[in-house]
């Protein structure tokens, strides 16, 4: 039985693989494949997590969680779009969900991305934390930290919307823009090696655990 | 009637959630919006997953091209459907585990569902390799920064970096592959880093703030009343 | 108002005598010369509530025992905690030697509580006297977020002022961004090749920011489509944006004038699946060779996936999100790209409504006052590192406090 | 007819796969001698097709695949050993975990799935086999649906190392698992009050309360070190904001490559303590805890792919300066 799991998933696995030599039938078959089994995945766990296990939990714990009614309400209301005369009721939950959305990510982005990484920039640039005399900090940390100090400004400058990009203002700018490319340049350096591990592990598993031709 | 409420709802809705943080009584609102969301979502899927039959079946009864494929997509849809919500042909019967071990969609999930999703993901080594291949061209300055940031990272992460420059004196040990490359993680990636955090924030500041007083309407369609 | 017990009693006992077993034990490793002696108790012992929280918090504060140095005397702190007026004293939690607060986590409201701290050494437990009572109450306003209050107020008002203020019709200087200067060019090959065009509003639900500011983008996107008469396509992984999408697209068909033109079958639903979803995609581009992808919204691994093939198909590729992992991809891999803030300034810019365009004015504000804060900050705390001067000091320390969330 | 070109090739490689699988002889591994002439032969053609390009004849994209498939294959057959260098977040997860005393209780979160197992299950088991070694109490539970369940394998696996079996430690009063729970952040939140909120059963339905190794463990303060192994959201960024930044958790992570990047401010900030970044940090941290495993398995077929992406990088330059200077001759 375990067999004729894995040449099942052999099979699709070099069926997705074909499509690097070009778009083929095999391919097709391993795509809708995916999209049907898939999209079944999901309902059938968002089913049994949201609906059983968050909203009919919810409804039918000890203190029952009413507010939870809300959210079967504007389900509903998403659903009456089906209706044409009445479906403009769905811009309800869709302004509701679009607020409560706004609402949440302005300050959650605001204090975790701006006020934090503000803080953590103002770093004395001569010694490396608050308390440790002048000058003991070695030259590493000294130009580190006033690398993130203007990294960051010019970067900032950079993004600027308001100002045309000329005179002292377009210099920062451009080592704002240089600061970025590195910060590209360094995460898609980084990150090549891991996307090379993902294939390694699919390669493992057809010639390895199908195959066996590894020792 | 139709243009007023969409945008009341979500002013208010908005407005409260971000005066919630403010007043511990109310602090955990976020929460509990983020519940009636998943809600909101799961029935929503009943328009998803209508289309999905709709679109598939009608390439079939009209036998475009490719209905065979919308058959198989059918098929995969239904299939998965029954053995999750039915249980069918799950050891635990209708009141075992979903997810049981032994079951239907257990066995669609590990020998289909998993490895079409990882191999999926394993192209990009192949498209990462192809696009260092193409776009990492000395272009103009910008692209010759962002090649060259690459190429020390590259190296500096494997065993390679560390040959390539293990020669260098230990007092200059800064030079060195590795170290050079946690030194451009640590200062520059972490400027950069910053920048484009701080900017994305304020980015969602302003965009919340239009969305919440009604300035930008486009998602709800009601440009022409 | 009669004291709660806690559900358990039999528990705490076993508790209490599990903990000291496991300090006895662990004491019994200490060197030899501190058996046996008793250590000097901590001293004033003060609880109070916890400031801004909903009453569900208390504070314990001590003063070290005075045999707390470092050379194994003090071996850590136990913390006791007892109704008011009851002596049945409850183990609540442990602190390090050298530690002298604990904050107390499940506390009730209203109740009151009083607290004692033992100085534990290897011989055994020396208590403290009783802390004074306190009750945990709800504060309404958390004042400890009062410097995330004021500067988000700031920026939310110069936000809201250039809105306004760009009412009165003064033209508002905005630098040109590429991608979006690309927009009409990318539709404009579109209608010279007659073919379609694919939007990819990324994988997440609309309750990511990115998904709306994807979606805001597309209204512009669907007005030209729908002047030029092209072919739009949109397959989508979720379904809440296929409905806001259809509703987008068929507002922009009524705007051009050409309602009859929408059908709902240009957005199409696919699969929840990141990878599904992909698969598909990939499929839709080679088979129907568009001339111009967008892909705007929140992205992940599957960035280049879908970068990559439609490069493969010779379409002009414009991206943008505000997943700072997946920027380096589109980058490299597509025409052009609009970076984090600028998807979001996207759709104002797009409009050119005065109104809109003040909100971007409004965020540059909010840079220039992060920028002036790095600068304060960073050359107090030079100085202050430096050379002192109790000025210098100042500054950095008030800067810094107003920039760091005390929660 | 396009069909029959592609039933053709499909036959082509079910027979080639068919021989794989009943004929050759297994399992396959090239002499040292048979791994440097395949070697020679890679950098042979790798060389012909630069000077393919200078001449202005340049490769199209499907060669790339094919190399890149050829580098990621062969070295599993081959015989070749690498060093490995310790880098500081790794080493700095490592201390973390030794300086914690026996009976510590230990956090681990999983939030990824299958698709970055590759990446992450090498640290999982590793991070595992230390704290049992160490006789630390793990505590796991996922913000991903799948997470829990890569858990469970990764526990099996480190269940089953020589030091550890003899231990016979038991679910629930060594390690328990609680499974996933719908919610992102606001779990972290939720459980920076109580864990039982959000999980009152661990994943065989025993109550939170009825488990010896949970007595009294109510929220992150009784938390001694957590590990979290994210691919994306929800991941290290929600724990850094809501259980570092809010409830002071001491939080250690290990990331898939393309995440590592954006945890470097974190790091910096002290907000995280350790960072494993990719398939090298695995690699880093089993050299660290010495038990070669997986991830030291998959360098050698990693070092020769790298060394595919930096080969076409150079070629692709080549190409690019080449034009450039045709194109000035010509004007």
């Amino acid at each position: 039985m375990e067999i004729f799991g894995t040449w099942v998933a052999a099979f699709l696995t070099l069926g997705i693989i074909s499509f690097l030599y070009r778009d083929n039938p095999w391919y097709k078959v391993c795509e809708s494949i995916f999209v049907g089994i898939s999209a079944g995945y999901w309902f059938v766990t968002l089913f049994f997590d949201n609906i059983l296990g968050l909203f009919w939990a919810g409804i039918t714990r000890e203190d029952p969680n009413y507010m939870l009614l809300v959210g079967a309400v504007l389900g509903v209301m998403m659903l009456l779009r089906l209706v044409p005369s009445i479906g403009w009721i769905s811009r309800w939950p869709l302004s509701f969900v679009v607020g409560a959305t706004a609402g949440f990510y302005l300050i959650n982005y605001f204090s975790s991305n701006v006020m934090l990484q503000v803080s953590s920039t103002l770093l004395p640039l001569l010694s490396p934390g608050f308390g440790q005399p002048l000058f003991s900090s070695s030259l590493y940390d000294v130009v580190g930290n006033i690398i993130v100090a203007a990294g960051t400004f010019t970067g900032l400058v950079y993004f600027f919307f308001s100002k045309e990009h000329k005179g002292a203002f377009g210099h920062a700018a451009k080592i704002g823009i240089w600061t970025i490319m590195i910060t590209f340049g360094a995460s898609f350096g980084y990150t090549v090696m891991s996307r090379m591990s993902l294939l390694i592990g699919r390669m493992e598993f057809i010639f390895g655990n199908w195959l066996g031709m590894i020792r | 009637m139709k243009r007023q409420v969409p945008l009341l709802i979500t002013f208010t809705v908005g407005a409260v959630l971000i005066l919630s943080t403010f007043f511990p009584p109310v602090e955990t609102m976020g929460e509990d919006f983020s519940l009636y969301f998943d809600i909101i979502a799961v029935f929503a899927f009943f328009l998803g997953g209508g289309n999905l039959i709709r679109v598939n079946s009608d390439a079939i009864a009209k036998k475009k091209k490719g209905w065979g494929f919308s058959m198989v997509t059918m098929a995969g849809f239904f299939i998965m459907l029954a053995a999750g919500l039915l249980k069918l042909w799950n050891p635990g019967g209708i009141r075992g585990d979903v997810a049981g071990t032994g079951s239907m969609f257990q066995l669609l999930y590990d020998w289909i569902f998993n490895p079409l999703g990882a191999t999926m993901y394993a192209l990009l080594a192949f498209y990462v390799a192809s696009a260092s291949y193409r776009a990492f061209r000395a272009k103009n300055r910008d692209a010759t920064i962002l090649l060259v940031a690459a190429f020390i990272i590259l190296l500096g992460r494997t065993p390679l970096g560390v040959y390539a420059t293990s020669w260098i004196p230990e007092s200059f040990s800064i030079l060195q592959i590795p170290n050079l490359a946690i030194w451009i993680m640590s200062s520059p990636n972490l400027a950069g880093q910053r920048a484009i955090m701080i900017g994305i924030a304020l980015g969602v500041v302003s965009m919340s703030l239009r969305l919440i007083l009604g300035v930008e309407r486009t998602y709800l369609g009601v440009d022409s009343e | 108002m009669t004291v709660t017990r806690k559900s358990k009693p039999f528990l705490t006992p076993i508790i209490l005598v599990l903990v000291f077993l496991v300090f006895l034990s662990a004491s019994l490793f200490a060197q030899e010369t501190a058996s046996g002696i008793s250590v000097a108790p901590p001293a004033n012992v003060v609880a109070s509530d916890f400031n801004y929280d909903r009453g569900e918090q208390a504070e314990v504060r001590w003063k070290l025992s005075s045999d707390d140095n470092g050379s194994a005397g003090v071996i850590g702190y136990e913390i006791f905690r007892a109704g008011v007026g009851s002596e049945d004293f409850v183990s609540v939690g442990l602190a390090l030697p050298g530690e002298s607060y604990f904050l107390d986590k499940d506390v009730q409201k209203g109740v009151g509580y009083v607290y004692k701290v033992a100085a534990l050494y290897s011989g055994g437990q020396s208590f403290s006297d009783v802390s004074n009572a306190v009750i945990p109450e709800l504060e309404m306003i958390n004042w400890n977020l009062l410097n995330l209050f004021i500067i988000g107020l700031l920026i939310a008002a110069s936000v809201i002022y250039f809105i306004s203020h760009a009412k009165k019709g003064r033209k508002l200087f905005i630098r040109k961004i590429a991608g979006l200067e690309a927009i009409d060019e990318a539709i404009g090959r579109a209608t010279e090749m007659g073919r379609p065009i694919l939007f990819i509003p990324g994988i997440n639900d609309m309750d990511d920011v990115q998904t709306i500011a994807g979606i805001t983008i597309l209204g512009r996107v669907a007005r030209m489509v729908a002047d030029y008469d092209i072919k739009i396509n949109m397959p989508v992984s979720r379904s809440i944006v296929m409905t806001t999408a259809r509703e987008t697209i068929k507002e922009a068909y009524a705007g051009a004038g050409r309602p009859d033109a929408y059908n709902d079958d240009m957005v199409r639903y696919v699969t929840d699946e990141q990878f599904g979803y992909v698969a598909a995609v990939d499929g839709i581009m080679v088979r129907e060779k568009p001339a111009t992808c967008f892909y705007l919204g929140a992205f992940f691994a599957e960035s280049l996936i879908l970068a990559e093939t439609g490069n493969s198909i010779g379409a002009i590729q414009i991206a943008g999100t505000a997943q700072p992992a997946q920027l380096p991809f589109f980058v490299a891999a597509c025409d052009y790209t609009l970076i984090g803030e600028e998807l979001f300034a996207a759709s104002a810019y797009l409009s050119n409504e005065p109104k809109q365009l003040g909100s971007l004015k409004g965020q540059d504000i909010g840079k220039s006052l992060a920028m002036i804060i790095i600068i304060i900050g960073v050359i107090s705390a030079t100085i202050s590192r430096a050379w002192g001067g109790s000025f210098f000091i100042w500054l950095s320390e008030f800067v810094n406090k107003i920039s760091t969330i005390q929660n | 007819m396009m069909m029959r070109k592609d039933f053709l090739v499909y036959l082509a490689v079910l027979v080639v796969f068919l021989l794989l699988y009943f004929v050759i002889p297994k399992p396959v591994v090239f002499s040292t001698a048979v791994s440097s002439i395949i070697i020679g032969l890679i950098v042979l053609s790798l060389i012909f097709i630069l000077i393919r390009t200078i001449r202005g004849k340049l490769v199209g994209r499907r060669t790339v695949f094919l190399f890149v498939g050829i580098a990621v294959v062969l070295p599993f057959f081959m015989t070749i050993s690498q060093p490995i260098v310790l880098s500081p977040e790794v080493k700095l997860v490592y201390d973390s975990v030794s300086e914690l005393k026996s009976g510590s209780r230990v956090l681990v979160s999983f939030d990824y799935d299958p698709a970055s197992a590759p990446e992450l299950q090498p640290m999982a088991e590793s991070f595992f086999r230390l704290c049992l070694e160490r006789d630390l109490k793990i505590i796991i539970m996922g913000l991903w649906p799948q997470g829990p369940q890569q858990a469970e394998l990764a526990l099996q696996i480190a269940l089953q190392d020589p030091d550890v079996v003899k231990k016979n430690l038991q679910r629930g009063v060594d390690y328990v698992n609680l499974g996933f729970q719908t919610g992102n952040e606001f779990v972290i939140q939720r459980m920076g009050t109580s864990f039982k909120s959000m999980f009152p059963r661990d994943t065989r339905g025993v109550l939170y309360d009825s488990i010896p190794l949970l007595k009294d463990v109510s929220n992150f303060s009784n938390i001694d070190y957590s590990f979290n192994l994210s691919a994306g959201y929800p991941g290290t960024v929600e724990w850094v904001q809501v259980a570092v930044d809010r409830y002071g958790l001491k939080l250690g992570t290990g990331n898939t490559g393309v995440q590592a990047t954006g945890m470097y401010p974190y790091l910096r900030a002290g907000q995280l303590k350790g960072l494993l970044g990719g398939l090298s940090g695995a690699a880093e941290f089993e050299k660290a805890t010495n038990k070669i495993g997986q991830a030291t398995f998959y360098m050698l077929p990693q070092s020769f792919s790298h060394i595919i992406v930096i080969i076409f990088i150079i070629i692709g330059n080549a190409a690019y300066f080449l034009g450039e200077k045709k194109k000035k001759k010509e004007q």
